[in-house]
């Protein structure tokens, strides 16, 4: 079993399917010879031809268009779209197309992509390049958001994501592509996309994250088990469609949550969770339910880009204020 | 300074102004067209002009929503769909019945989803033709997706896309142009020029002469034609669809017709064009205009005429029956293909709402 | 004093500020000769002459990118896109490029543009015609969101919208474009960008609004009316940044919330609302905060879509049943 | 069938890869280049590769982050910057720092802008012309807003926007080439082809055989010029300005050239690029062609060519020390500048982050 990084389990789930599934093909910018900036699809185009693995003209609302083309003749496209902060060209295509072909024809064309993108801050990298907005996607009907939070989730979720017959926006922490290895069984397990993964058990508060935060995340609940709050870790992941029902029980138990997220805050994911919590489970809430996330600003360039991310310290005030409500 | 590349767009028409034809039956025949043909592509036309008629008669009386008509561009509609083979793909705009029509979509299909239900895209015939496509340009990038699809499995197959005079302006439109000529895809786009985008006239649309040039731009052909001449069309399509499926690449067509309606049943064109353009834009019509020709050759007989034109009728009216006697989907089918597996989220929803 | 729709208090407002302001451009597609396909442009071409008011080639991008542009040689760009389904391919230049103009340049550029749009369902369009996607504008930061519900504060929203020096997406409700005229004195005063507006006051449980469902909204709280419940009805109307504190003030006083909108459920501005009162406004809370709203799904070809729409009986039956929690 | 247009794509050279020009320095002169200017040309290539060593530097040890440097650009970015007027407007994408110092940009704020620094785009001398571009081809729709407020105003003014040899697939590109056109608008394109787009090469970018005539799908001219040759940009580029400013309408020049380095510093072109290739370009690189010119014709002398290189080498170590020197902003800037007034709900956010 294979010691691996995030992006390196991105990059075995398509290796896998590509090699399990001849209808899998890979393409973006820069994904053939040099495999991915990031070297997600490294040594695909080796293994699998110049056909299936191919770079695109730099375009990405057709990426995505053609992708919809592709998917209704049969095939299984994963596109890249190299940063989030370039994915915004092809909202059109995704919202109008990708979203919508199956409801459209009443099931007749369906549309079984995926967008990858890496997302997020953190990595002190140029203006548009530490995006993370993906609360805009969650408001699209008909498609799945879906962000892994290590190697193993990674793998297993690209490979649901990848098979899953509709389409999915596959958002990859980049602050954390090279952070942690961990052995990943290169078996082809999917994991489901219907569910969170409740990642730290606890019962006085429950903080929901997802992506590159639940490091930060993890490690508040390490600092505030010290002082004796017992705190649960839910790891969203799939973002669209959620999963009310993990979310709703760990409140009912806890009473508490706070949800951490680096994205702006108004609007942001966070912000449907309390809806939620507020809507159906409101009589099991013992103190408010408080988000820690960016700011509703401009990611700043990256000389105070920690100045925008929440850090361990703002969520253990936050969790501890909440304590004392 | 050097001259590196050197590029025409040529204009071509068979069929012209006057009705006569600039080659002989004989030749005509050699390339595919026979007299039958001939009848056939006006049965076509007449058709989607009865059927055109009706659906605007039926927007007016409330039985279906905001109508968009092909009236002027029956004629390279229908040699778009007389062209294609069965299993080639096609990629409409909305304004394509002629074309879907040839392709197998039933005109209770087109009725239901201008009568605002979606089961009208769930073609039974040609079960790969993309549905309708409102988003302007959208589907040019479909196309690629579908034309790479044809190359990496080594199939013969051929996709055509349609889009406006309007069209040619979106991005979409020049990224897929752009992709088709990178990967030398069997595409035919045909860019069907009106004259109008709703309002906006060709000349506010473009500064360039002929649409047919933005080919170049995708390092392919681009080539104009007379778009009421349907025999011109068909000569010219049956090329480039030839072509391309030879594995030669994508090909452009300018097909220059007239819209002659309003822009759709919402639309009052009055307020914007030319009485005067639009009377002399009835004199250049493709469907009088091979039906004299047809007609001053002998080639039809007034009973054809007759009988064909109550057929179309009657085929029409048959459609509008069944159509006006479907009944409105389930509420449950507002959630359903939603996923291909209802999420438990939209089962509460769906749940919640039945109970009201 | 004329009596107007809400369709020619927008036009008048665009005549009035091109009239005291040389710098107001409006453009976007079928806007001159044709005057709108709404007409919400009629007559501006003949009044201002063809370089200010100009139809576009089309192409939603190029029309707010070349918005930004003008915007920062100093003009005031009122641009349309004829249709908020379209609004999409133009959301990578509100996003990266409107948005940020001024934050990316310290203040030395600045973008205050418009950019209109007719919104929402309801007049039996057929597809992509009846978006109500405001939630994805609303997670922008450096943007505004503007909503109208009457023809009154369509005049003075977007006279201040058009003064603004900021960017802001202004959404017209079209259901409503024709559905009633009211008194509008045509002299120019803007109204407020940051606060929302109490169309009635109430007691016992606070309805938040914006757009066409203000109808049913008002409608409803008649209807509860006569049943004995007093609710307080709030026109959100500025959609970003939000109006907090009136929001909390107001669920303070009654204890009870329910928020109509019909957006798609899931991420929706109603989502941001509910989360700010669990945020901030938890301890005033008798019940469950409950959304009213679309759903999940693509928004239907119309001859369904009534049934996508909230209706007066659908918001009547929430709040009867959060009063009664 | 009938040709209805006709175009083609010219290539020009003045100064060729063995430092010969093919016209006479009176003529050159009489065009307005004048033997000192032709030092000054020196001076700012110079200038730009020695900034962009230094940068590199800076980055290698992580005093700025990501740098994208024009290695192998010099000569069509300094003649952009030569050829425009004050009163121009320049849209850059984000490897254009000869052409933003030659507008008075300077040396520190393009230091503070890599350094993760907004300040840096608070250009205190070019202050209309826009920041630094990073998503591709979108500075190209600005750039038709700006050249529309020159023409609306009568302004005799030219907007000069650049995009790279990948930038001219996206649709933005595109949308903007369409509208400039329609509206003859004073915009000179550039399209600088330095071969790649990080790892795809312009022949996997396009199937056109030129990247200028993507302006015909636009409407209007484009050429080719040897964008190594910094003699051959200038003048082509007066031309394309002085045309624009007379409000002949727009113009796309097609700087062939190659970029020397790696895409950015976040990049190893040795992955995907052969070393043949690149050796081949160094060859035909601008700065030491230009060099060899003035050498050759006794145009420079070895004393100056010294005093050039050590004021460049000061000016940049100025520089360098300046952007140290910056102290980072206040936490409180990241809220400044999102709206002309701070809105309560910013305020308040602001408030919790400096108690924190
Ligand atoms: C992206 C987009 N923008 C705007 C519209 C609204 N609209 C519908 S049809 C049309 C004009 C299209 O003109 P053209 O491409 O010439 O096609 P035609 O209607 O003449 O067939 C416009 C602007 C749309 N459907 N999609
Ligand atoms: C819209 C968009 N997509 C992708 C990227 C990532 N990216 C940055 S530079 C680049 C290649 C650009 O190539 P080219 O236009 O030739 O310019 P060059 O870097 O060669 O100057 C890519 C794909 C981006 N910045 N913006
Ligand atoms: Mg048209
Ligand atoms: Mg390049």
């Amino acid at each position: 079993m294979p010691e691996m990084t995030l992006i390196e389990a991105v990059n075995a789930a398509m290796s896998y399917e590509m090699g399990v599934d001849e209808s899998v093909v890979v393409l973006g910018e820069d994904v053939g010879t040099n495999g991915g900036v990031f070297r997600a699809t490294d040594n695909l185009q080796q293994q699998y031809g110049e056909m299936r693995v191919f770079d695109t003209p730099l375009a990405e609302s057709l990426i995505c268009g053609m992708s919809v083309g592709l998917a209704a003749q049969g095939l299984k496209p994963v596109a890249e779209i190299q940063f989030m902060g370039f994915i915004y060209a092809a909202f059109d295509q995704i919202i109008c197309h990708a979203s919508r072909m199956r409801n459209r024809t009443r099931g007749r064309l369906t549309c079984p992509m995926v967008l990858r993108a890496p997302y997020g801050g953190g990595i002190h990298a140029p203006e548009h390049h530490s995006e993370s907005t993906e609360a805009i996607f969650a408001h699209v009907p008909g498609i799945r958001v879906v962000i892994p939070s290590s190697p193993a989730r990674a793998y297993g979720l690209l490979l649901a994501a990848i098979r899953d017959p509709d389409p999915v926006v596959f958002l990859e922490p980049k602050r954390i592509y090279r952070a942690q290895s961990e052995m990943v069984a290169d078996d082809g397990q999917a994991l489901p996309l219907d569910v969170c993964f409740t990642l730290r058990q606890g019962s006085d508060i429950t903080l929901i994250s997802w992506g590159a935060m639940l490091l930060e995340t993890m490690q508040a609940a390490d600092a505030l088990a010290e002082r004796g709050i017992d705190a649960e870790v839910i790891d969203l992941a799939t973002i669209k469609p959620i999963d009310k029902a993990t979310i709703l029980q760990s409140v009912e138990k806890t009473g508490r949550c706070v949800i951490v997220s680096e994205a702006a805050k108004s609007g942001g994911v966070a912000a449907e969770i309390s809806a939620i919590i507020a809507e159906e489970g409101l009589t099991t809430l013992l103190a408010p339910i408080v988000r820690v996330s960016g700011h509703d600003t401009v990611m700043p360039m990256f000389k105070l880009e920690q100045k925008y991310m929440p850090s361990v310290a703002q969520i253990v005030t936050a969790v501890s204020k909440v304590m004392e409500f | 300074m050097e001259t590196v590349a050197k590029f025409d767009i040529s204009y071509s028409q068979s069929l012209n102004v006057s009705a006569q034809l600039n080659i002989s039956l004989e030749q005509l025949a050699a390339r595919g067209i026979n007299h039958e043909d001939l009848i056939e592509f006006y049965r076509t036309m007449l058709l989607v002009r009865i059927f055109d008629t009706k659906a605007i008669a039926l927007q007016r009386t409330g039985r279906i929503g905001t109508y968009a008509s092909c009236l002027g561009q029956e004629a390279i509609s229908t040699a778009i769909g007389n062209t294609m083979a069965a299993e080639d793909v096609f990629i409409p705009g909305y304004r394509d019945a002629a074309t879907l029509i040839l392709r197998g979509t039933k005109m209770e299909e087109l009725l239901l989803y201008w009568g605002g239900d979606s089961r009208g895209m769930n073609f039974s015939i040609n079960t790969q033709d993309l549905p309708y496509n409102v988003p302007i340009a959208s589907q040019c990038c479909h196309s690629i997706g579908i034309g790479y699809a044809f190359k990496l499995r080594q199939q013969p197959r051929v996709a055509v896309v349609v889009c406006g005079d309007g069209g040619t302006s979106e991005g979409d439109f020049y990224e897929s142009l752009n992709a088709a000529g990178t990967w030398n895809l069997p595409i035919v786009f045909v860019v069907i020029n009106n004259q109008w985008a709703i309002s906006v006239p060709r000349s506010k649309q473009s500064g360039c002469k002929t649409l047919a040039q933005k080919a170049i731009a995708g390092g392919f052909k681009g080539e104009q034609v007379d778009g009421n001449d349907i025999i011109g069309c068909h000569l010219k399509l049956q090329q480039a669809i030839d072509s391309a499926r030879a594995g030669n690449g994508p090909h452009l067509i300018e097909a220059i017709c007239y819209r002659l309606g309003d822009h759709t049943t919402a639309d009052d064109a009055s307020r914007y064009r030319d009485a005067a353009e639009l009377e002399q834009a009835w004199k250049e019509e493709p469907v009088a205009r091979l039906k004299t020709f047809l007609v001053e050759n002998q080639l039809i007989t007034e009973q054809q005429l007759e009988s064909i034109q109550q057929q179309c009728s009657e085929a029409v009216e048959a459609s509008v029956e069944k159509y006006l006697a479907t009944e409105t989907e389930a509420v449950s089918s507002i959630f359903e293909h939603m996923y291909q597996e209802m999420p438990a989220g939209l089962r509460q929803q769906l749940a919640q709402l039945e109970t009201q």
